[in-house]
């Protein structure tokens, strides 16, 4: 249940911060914490208690946590980098043409 | 008001998120379920004592494929939009003492980036998280040296060749599955050793050689178009 | 019983016709046009070909694609006259045409999935209603005189002469003919006296021409709804006749405003010295218009005559032939007779130039057929077989005829042979003003309705600025339209409560 | 049946995207030669998979499939091809492969990394449509996201700039949302193979399962572009270069649609939909979204935009056919998408042709363009016909099957929207055409200055190749419109599939 709530905070709070921040750089930040409470949530939840999905060498354990929410988040995690490189290059670059990166005053962006 | 209203809708939005999201079951429905196979065959049917790199680079190859040509593909938009050719020279660097620190300490680094990527199959890491360290050693050289300095000792073509070779040696050792054994991306027979050992679980170490190759080469080349300067516009 | 005209027989003999007609009207273009005849020709061979497919199929998507094509090449034949009236004349008809695919495709769904009689007068009226832009029935027939007020006769021909006729061929193929359809009925006898005062009132040739086109639409209207194997075959009858006849009028009218370069009856009056000939065949068309006897015209009337069931309606009738005969009469009073004020002795040296062809492929052709069914009118039984057994009574005619004219012209020496003004803006400007008044808000200065811009001017003013409002009311900022995703969660979210 | 062709299809162009450019550090002429034998390698591929499966196909058994590394389907990944897949999969490699030719004509700077986006975008596409695994299809949609948003801001002005940022969070979020409704099914049924998900699906408890297609829905719609969603759309289809475009607007959309319905058809099952009563809420979303495109782009003084909105309007009356989940309406939407893909991407590129000639894409600019290039022009306007629904082009017919889809279920709102959709559209292009025939005349000082500011993309050589290109698109609607029945025989073939999608799990894990 805990992370259930953890989850549904930072889910929202990066919603809020997507939606009502001005600053493009913010709103950048706030998809990142959307992106980072479902890697989070994803983990949490698969975690039963048990060990961490590597045979050792020499021991072999039991029982294992689900390895596969670990491999799709490890590809979660790298889509989002790419994708948050991708929308700070376009903010880089607008800042460039318009000289500001408040949502506010690109007025493009509403239409 | 409509601050008050977008609060009202985001409590609500937490309420029914929580109430909808609890009800996840503990069990799955299906009693031999995905990861069930991958624990009990995992091993015996790749040889990789990491799991996780068991089906990142085997049983989901095809999902490690994509998401390398995610990168690949945010580096040549990045490259698209920031191409301008001159670069900055931020400084002359840092002080002599820090380089100094920096030069031994270089190869270290490197030698943990490669260790990192090439003992996936066994211990925690792989070729993605590898790269980035990889990536770490030109981002760091160019803010101790200035960024000239790595700028011209590894060329961006050399960079480019780097990560598109670490792409294409990833779908040609795909290719060779289907000269081997039939199947795209299927596991090569050769290299396998007992499990546990560096060289052993197949084809897994090779791809992970090539994306961390790939991963370090094109985060370098982003890190590097992000710092470009603007000199005008040019097209 | 009398036996019924089959399908079979129905669509031969409408394709002939259109054919002829067809064939009349490309002599007359390439006569008249000067450049890019041979463009035309090729449309007008497309456009044949698509209404020999309008009438002859029975699958409702060739149908309604036959008729598509109808109106594309109908439309660009204004082009000749001027590309805004192709605008028009598309958006109009296109709008019909959506219409009508709306009432196929509800009929289709309920069964009928070929074109053929429809056993229901409900899905009948939905048919109707779907051809009504296109076929000008009542209430829907406003582009009609605004756009044959600024094109030229040889679009009007063939427009007038069969394509607005064509959605009265499938209403004869549709509606089963001793049942008929009161919605049609009613609209055709709105039609008939609507159309026939209105042509009465009207200055310039080409408007007055196109309500006469309505009012005798509004009789095969009559025909076809009165639900009796009479109107039924009246209706056939008048549109073979009517066809031929509208499309020599409008060519001969057309030569004629060519060469004076006005529309105005008044001005027109007694313009020239027409040849003899010229006049017998303005004449013979006009009295076959109105029914008179002896001329095809009088064999139709009388059949839709005949099928009308009561005294009041039949009093009706007659005050549409009536209507017929004033306005017919009152044309041909102020194009041949009148001389009054005029400096009628230099303008009449203006010799009329004869146009052989005219005369000689069109003029003589029509008249003659005219003249034929009208004597004979059993010509027509190979298709028509009934027509046999309908006794036309010669007798009654003339004194029917003789009477008409008498009070026709009792009628107009005393209103002085209808001297109106010429109207400044067609009604179909009065009808967009009015709305425009309503919808002031809209548009910030009044300007006065220009017929070439009803439809740019309209757009630009209505439906371009509201469709801008309701762009600018859903786009704002750009928080506010992210700000869908999180309501648009909860509600999907909450939709197990909701529903 | 196993057959690597599939594979192929998505395995060549990231090849080939990967070879320009180490290509390009050895020369950087032969780049076009690369480019054009991908297209023709991608094209032949799906030539030869028609021809070879065709009697398949015609017996109804038309079923391909991959297992990659050779792992059986519901433990690796698999791709599958089935009639649906074929038709997508195909009309995707015959309209970028023409779009591929357009572009060397076409686009004037930086080259190299177009064609290597452009590639990708052609391998996620192929993926998105063939994938037979959820987390695969999910990879694949951010492939999608993060190789077209680049593109999108490909002009690198300010407006293109704000376009691809607006493009990328929205897309971002509908790919994050897609995440956490693969996760949720991963976490209900432990599963991440499509078939044994719909396998499963329905023994999920009932609230769980709302929950999950609220998710998925939330992702989708986004992506499709459908009212409250829509605002990415118009922008970032018109701030781009016209040849990316048609790819946005003509194909990357129908792409989203064959997700949304493999998702939701097969997957997550329709009757689903029904159950909770969303189906016929989503008919009337459809529906006014499709309003509100076809409103918008009655105001809009942007050509590109008004193609854009005009794009909005035909994806939510197709989505709202298939909703609608009858024989009939499958049948016209699945045509629509075909015409639809034919008109607009050849709209884009005969618009794109057009636009050499003016200072903008406002209205105002397109004065005269009808006399500039009078072919072009003509090949503009019968694809506008098309698109409002003229005989004899394919916009007709497939118009006519969607209305008859409506009304078949008495659905009268979803006719009436349809037909004033086209109507609307009537007015809408008109006013460019006629704006298009326009005479001006020009002064010296205009004509001066009508050149030099003529936009960077203004590349008139090839002109000949460009045109070509546009007639083969107003050819297509010509043709298919005269024989659109051709297409008989995999879109009946692809309604069976959706209507019975055990059909689908068994060939998968049974076989």
């Amino acid at each position: 249940m805990l992370h259930h709530l953890v989850f549904t905070v930072l889910f929202l709070l990066g919603l809020y911060t997507v939606i009502y921040k001005n600053n493009l750089i913010k709103m950048v930040i706030g998809l990142n914490i959307m992106e980072i409470a479902v890697f989070f949530w994803v983990i949490a939840v698969s975690d039963t208690g048990k060990s961490v999905p590597i045979y050792h060498l020499n021991k072999f354990a039991a029982s294992f946590n689900d390895p596969v929410p670990q491999a799709l988040t490890l590809t979660g995690i790298i889509i989002g980098a790419s994708t948050t490189a991708l929308l700070l290059t376009f903010i880089i670059e607008l800042n460039k043409f318009a000289d500001t990166i408040d949502s506010n005053k690109l007025e493009g962006l509403n239409e | 008001m409509k601050k008050f209203l977008v609060g009202l809708l985001f409590i609500g939005l937490a309420f029914l998120l929580l109430i909808n999201f609890a009800e996840l079951p503990e069990e799955k429905l299906i009693t031999f379920s995905l990861s069930d196979y991958y624990i009990g065959f995992g091993l015996e049917q790749t040889g990789a004592l990491n799991l996780v790199t068991a089906i990142l680079y085997d049983y989901r190859g095809f999902d490690s494929l994509g998401e390398s040509t995610v990168i690949f593909a945010a580096v040549s938009g990045i490259v698209l939009i920031l191409s301008r050719k001159m670069l900055p020279v931020s400084s002359h660097g840092l002080s002599f003492i820090v380089k100094r620190t920096l030069g031994i300490l270089t190869p270290f680094i490197a030698l943990f980036s490669l260790y990192v990527i090439t003992h996936g199959h066994l211990t925690p890491g792989g070729g993605f998280q590898g790269g980035v360290i990889l990536a770490a050693i030109s981002i760091i050289f160019s803010i101790v040296y200035g960024s000239a300095f790595d700028y011209k000792r590894y060329s961006p073509e050399l960079k480019t060749t780097f990560e598109t070779g670490g792409a294409l040696v990833f779908i040609i050792i795909g290719g060779l599955g289907i000269l081997f054994d039939g199947f795209f991306l299927d596991n090569l027979d050769f290299l396998t050793h007992s499990p546990g050992t560096l060289i052993s679980a197949g084809s897994i170490p090779l791809i992970n050689i090539g994306i961390g190759f790939k991963v370090g080469a094109g985060l370098a080349i982003v890190f590097y178009s992000m710092i470009q300067k603007t000199f005008g516009e040019e097209f | 019983m009398l036996p019924a005209v089959t399908d079979n027989n129905l669509v031969q003999i409408m394709i002939i016709t259109g054919i002829l007609v067809t064939l009349l009207t490309i002599i007359y273009a390439w006569k008249k046009l000067k450049k890019n005849k041979i463009y035309f020709v090729m449309l007008t061979i497309i456009y044949l070909v698509s209404f020999i497919i309008v009438i002859g199929t029975d699958k409702w998507i060739v149908f309604l694609g036959g008729w598509e094509f109808v109106t594309l090449t109908t439309s660009l034949m204004f082009a000749w006259d001027d590309w805004k009236l192709v605008k028009q004349y598309f958006l109009i008809q296109f709008a019909g045409s959506s219409i009508l695919l709306y009432a196929v495709l509800v009929i289709i769904n309920n069964g009928y999935a070929e074109v053929g009689i429809i056993n229901s007068t409900f899905l009948q009226n939905i048919l109707i209603v779907g051809l009504a832009t296109k076929s000008a029935l009542f209430g829907f027939h406003f582009w009609l005189p605004a756009i044959y007020a600024n094109s030229s006769g040889l679009v009007n021909a063939i427009s007038s002469g069969w394509v607005v006729k064509l959605g009265y061929i499938i209403l004869l193929k549709v509606i089963i003919p001793e049942q008929g359809n009161a919605l049609l009925f009613y609209a055709g006898i709105l039609m008939l006296i609507y159309g026939g005062v209105k042509a009465l009132l009207e200055v310039k040739l080409k408007v007055l021409m196109a309500y006469s086109t309505l009012s005798q639409l509004g009789l095969i209207a009559i025909g076809i709804g009165s639900g009796t194997v009479y109107g039924y075959y009246g209706a056939v009858l008048h549109i073979i006749i009517h066809a031929l006849t509208k499309t020599g009028f409008f060519i001969n009218l057309d030569d004629i405003i060519n060469k004076s370069g006005t529309q105005n009856i008044y001005e027109l009056a007694a313009r020239f010295n027409y040849s003899l000939f010229k006049i017998i065949t303005i004449f013979g068309f006009s009295f076959s218009l109105s029914g008179v006897v002896f001329l095809a015209g009088f064999n139709s009337k009388y059949l839709i005559k005949n099928s009308l069931p009561g005294p009041l309606l039949l009093i009706i009738f007659y005050l549409g032939g009536l209507l017929t005969f004033l306005y017919t009469l009152r044309l041909l009073y102020w194009l041949f007779i009148f001389q009054g004020k005029q400096k009628a002795f230099l303008l009449r040296l203006n010799n009329y130039k004869i146009n052989f062809s005219i005369d000689l492929f069109i003029n003589i052709p029509i008249l003659l057929i005219i003249l034929l069914l009208g004597n004979y009118p059993d010509l027509l039984n190979y298709w028509l077989p009934a027509l046999d057994s309908f006794s036309f009574p010669l007798g009654s005619g003339i004194g029917e005829t003789i009477l008409y004219l008498l009070v026709a012209y009792l009628i107009l020496e005393k209103l002085n042979w209808v001297r109106t003004k010429e109207k400044e803006y067609l009604e179909i400007d009065v009808l967009f003003n009015k709305i425009e008044v309503l919808l002031n808000k809209i548009g910030k200065a009044s300007l006065k309705f220009d017929t070439e811009k009803i439809v740019e001017h309209y757009f630009l003013r209505g439906i371009y600025k509201l469709s801008g409002k309701t762009h600018d009311f859903i786009y704002r900022s750009f928080s506010d339209q992210l700000s869908w995703i999180p309501l648009f969660l909860a509600l999907l979210l909450a939709w197990r409560y909701l529903v | 049946m196993i057959s690597i062709s599939i594979l192929l299809l998505i395995i060549i162009p990231l090849v080939v995207a990967f070879l320009i450019p180490l290509l390009d550090l050895y020369n950087k002429l032969l780049r076009r030669y690369l480019v054009i034998i991908g297209g023709v390698i991608e094209i032949s591929i799906s030539i030869y998979i028609i021809i070879s499966y065709f009697s398949d196909l015609k017996a109804g058994k038309f079923f391909l499939t991959y297992y990659l590394g050779g792992w059986g389907p519901p433990f690796g990944i698999n791709l599958v091809m089935d009639s649906v897949s074929l038709i997508f999969s195909s009309l995707i490699s015959f309209a970028l492969f023409f779009i591929i030719i357009y572009s060397i004509g076409f686009i004037g700077h930086h080259e190299g990394k177009y064609y290597v986006l452009f590639f990708l975008i052609l391998g996620a596409m192929q993926g998105a449509i063939l994938t037979g695994d959820m987390f695969n299809l999910y990879v694949f949609i951010e492939l999608l996201t993060v190789t077209s948003a680049p593109l999108v801001a490909f002009k690198r002005n300010k407006h293109a700039t704000e376009a691809a940022i607006k493009y990328m969070f929205y897309g971002v979020i509908g790919g994050l949302f897609f995440f956490v409704g693969v996760i949720l099914l991963y976490f209900n049924i432990g599963s991440l193979n499509m078939a044994q998900l719909a396998q499963h699906f329905a023994e999920i408890e009932n609230n769980m399962q709302l929950t999950i297609i609220s998710i998925f829905l939330i992702g989708l719609l986004i992506k499709i572009g459908i009212f409250p969603f829509h605002f990415w759309l118009p922008k970032a289809h018109s701030a781009c270069p016209s040849s990316l475009s048609a790819l946005l607007s003509g194909v990357l959309l129908k792409v989203y649609l064959y997700i949304f319905i493999r998702l939701f058809w097969i997957v997550i099952g329709f009757e689903f939909l029904l159950e909770f009563n969303i189906a016929s809420f989503l008919v009337y979303l459809a529906l006014v979204s499709s309003l509100f495109g076809h409103v918008f782009a009655l105001q809009a003084s942007d050509i590109k935009r008004m193609l854009a909105f005009s794009s909005i309007g035909h994806i939510g009356m197709i989505l709202a056919v298939f909703l609608l989940n009858t024989e009939t309406g499958f049948y016209g939407g699945l045509l629509h998408i075909i015409s639809h893909l034919l008109m607009k991407t050849g709209l884009f590129l005969s618009t794109g042709y057009l636009l050499q000639y003016t200072k903008s894409n406002h209205i105002d600019d397109f004065a005269g363009v009808g006399h500039q290039n009078k072919g072009i022009f003509v090949g503009f306007i019968l694809l506008t016909l098309s698109m409002i629904g003229m005989p004899p082009f394919i916009g007709f017919f497939s118009k006519w099957y969607i209305i008859m889809a409506f009304l078949k279920i008495q659905h009268h709102f979803g006719a009436i929207v349809v037909v004033l959709g086209s109507l609307s559209a009537v007015f809408y292009y008109l006013r460019f055409i006629a704006k298009g025939y326009e005479k001006i005349k020009l002064s010296a000082s205009d004509l001066k200055n009508e050149i030099y500011n003529r936009p960077i993309l203004s590349v008139f050589y090839r002109e000949k190749l460009v045109t070509t290109v546009i007639y083969i698109f107003v050819g297509m609607i010509i043709l298919t419109g005269f024989s659109f029945r051709l297409f008989e025989l995999p879109l009946q073939e692809g309604i069976k599939e959706l209507i019975n999608p055990q059909n689908y799990i068994n060939l998968i894990l049974g076989g």
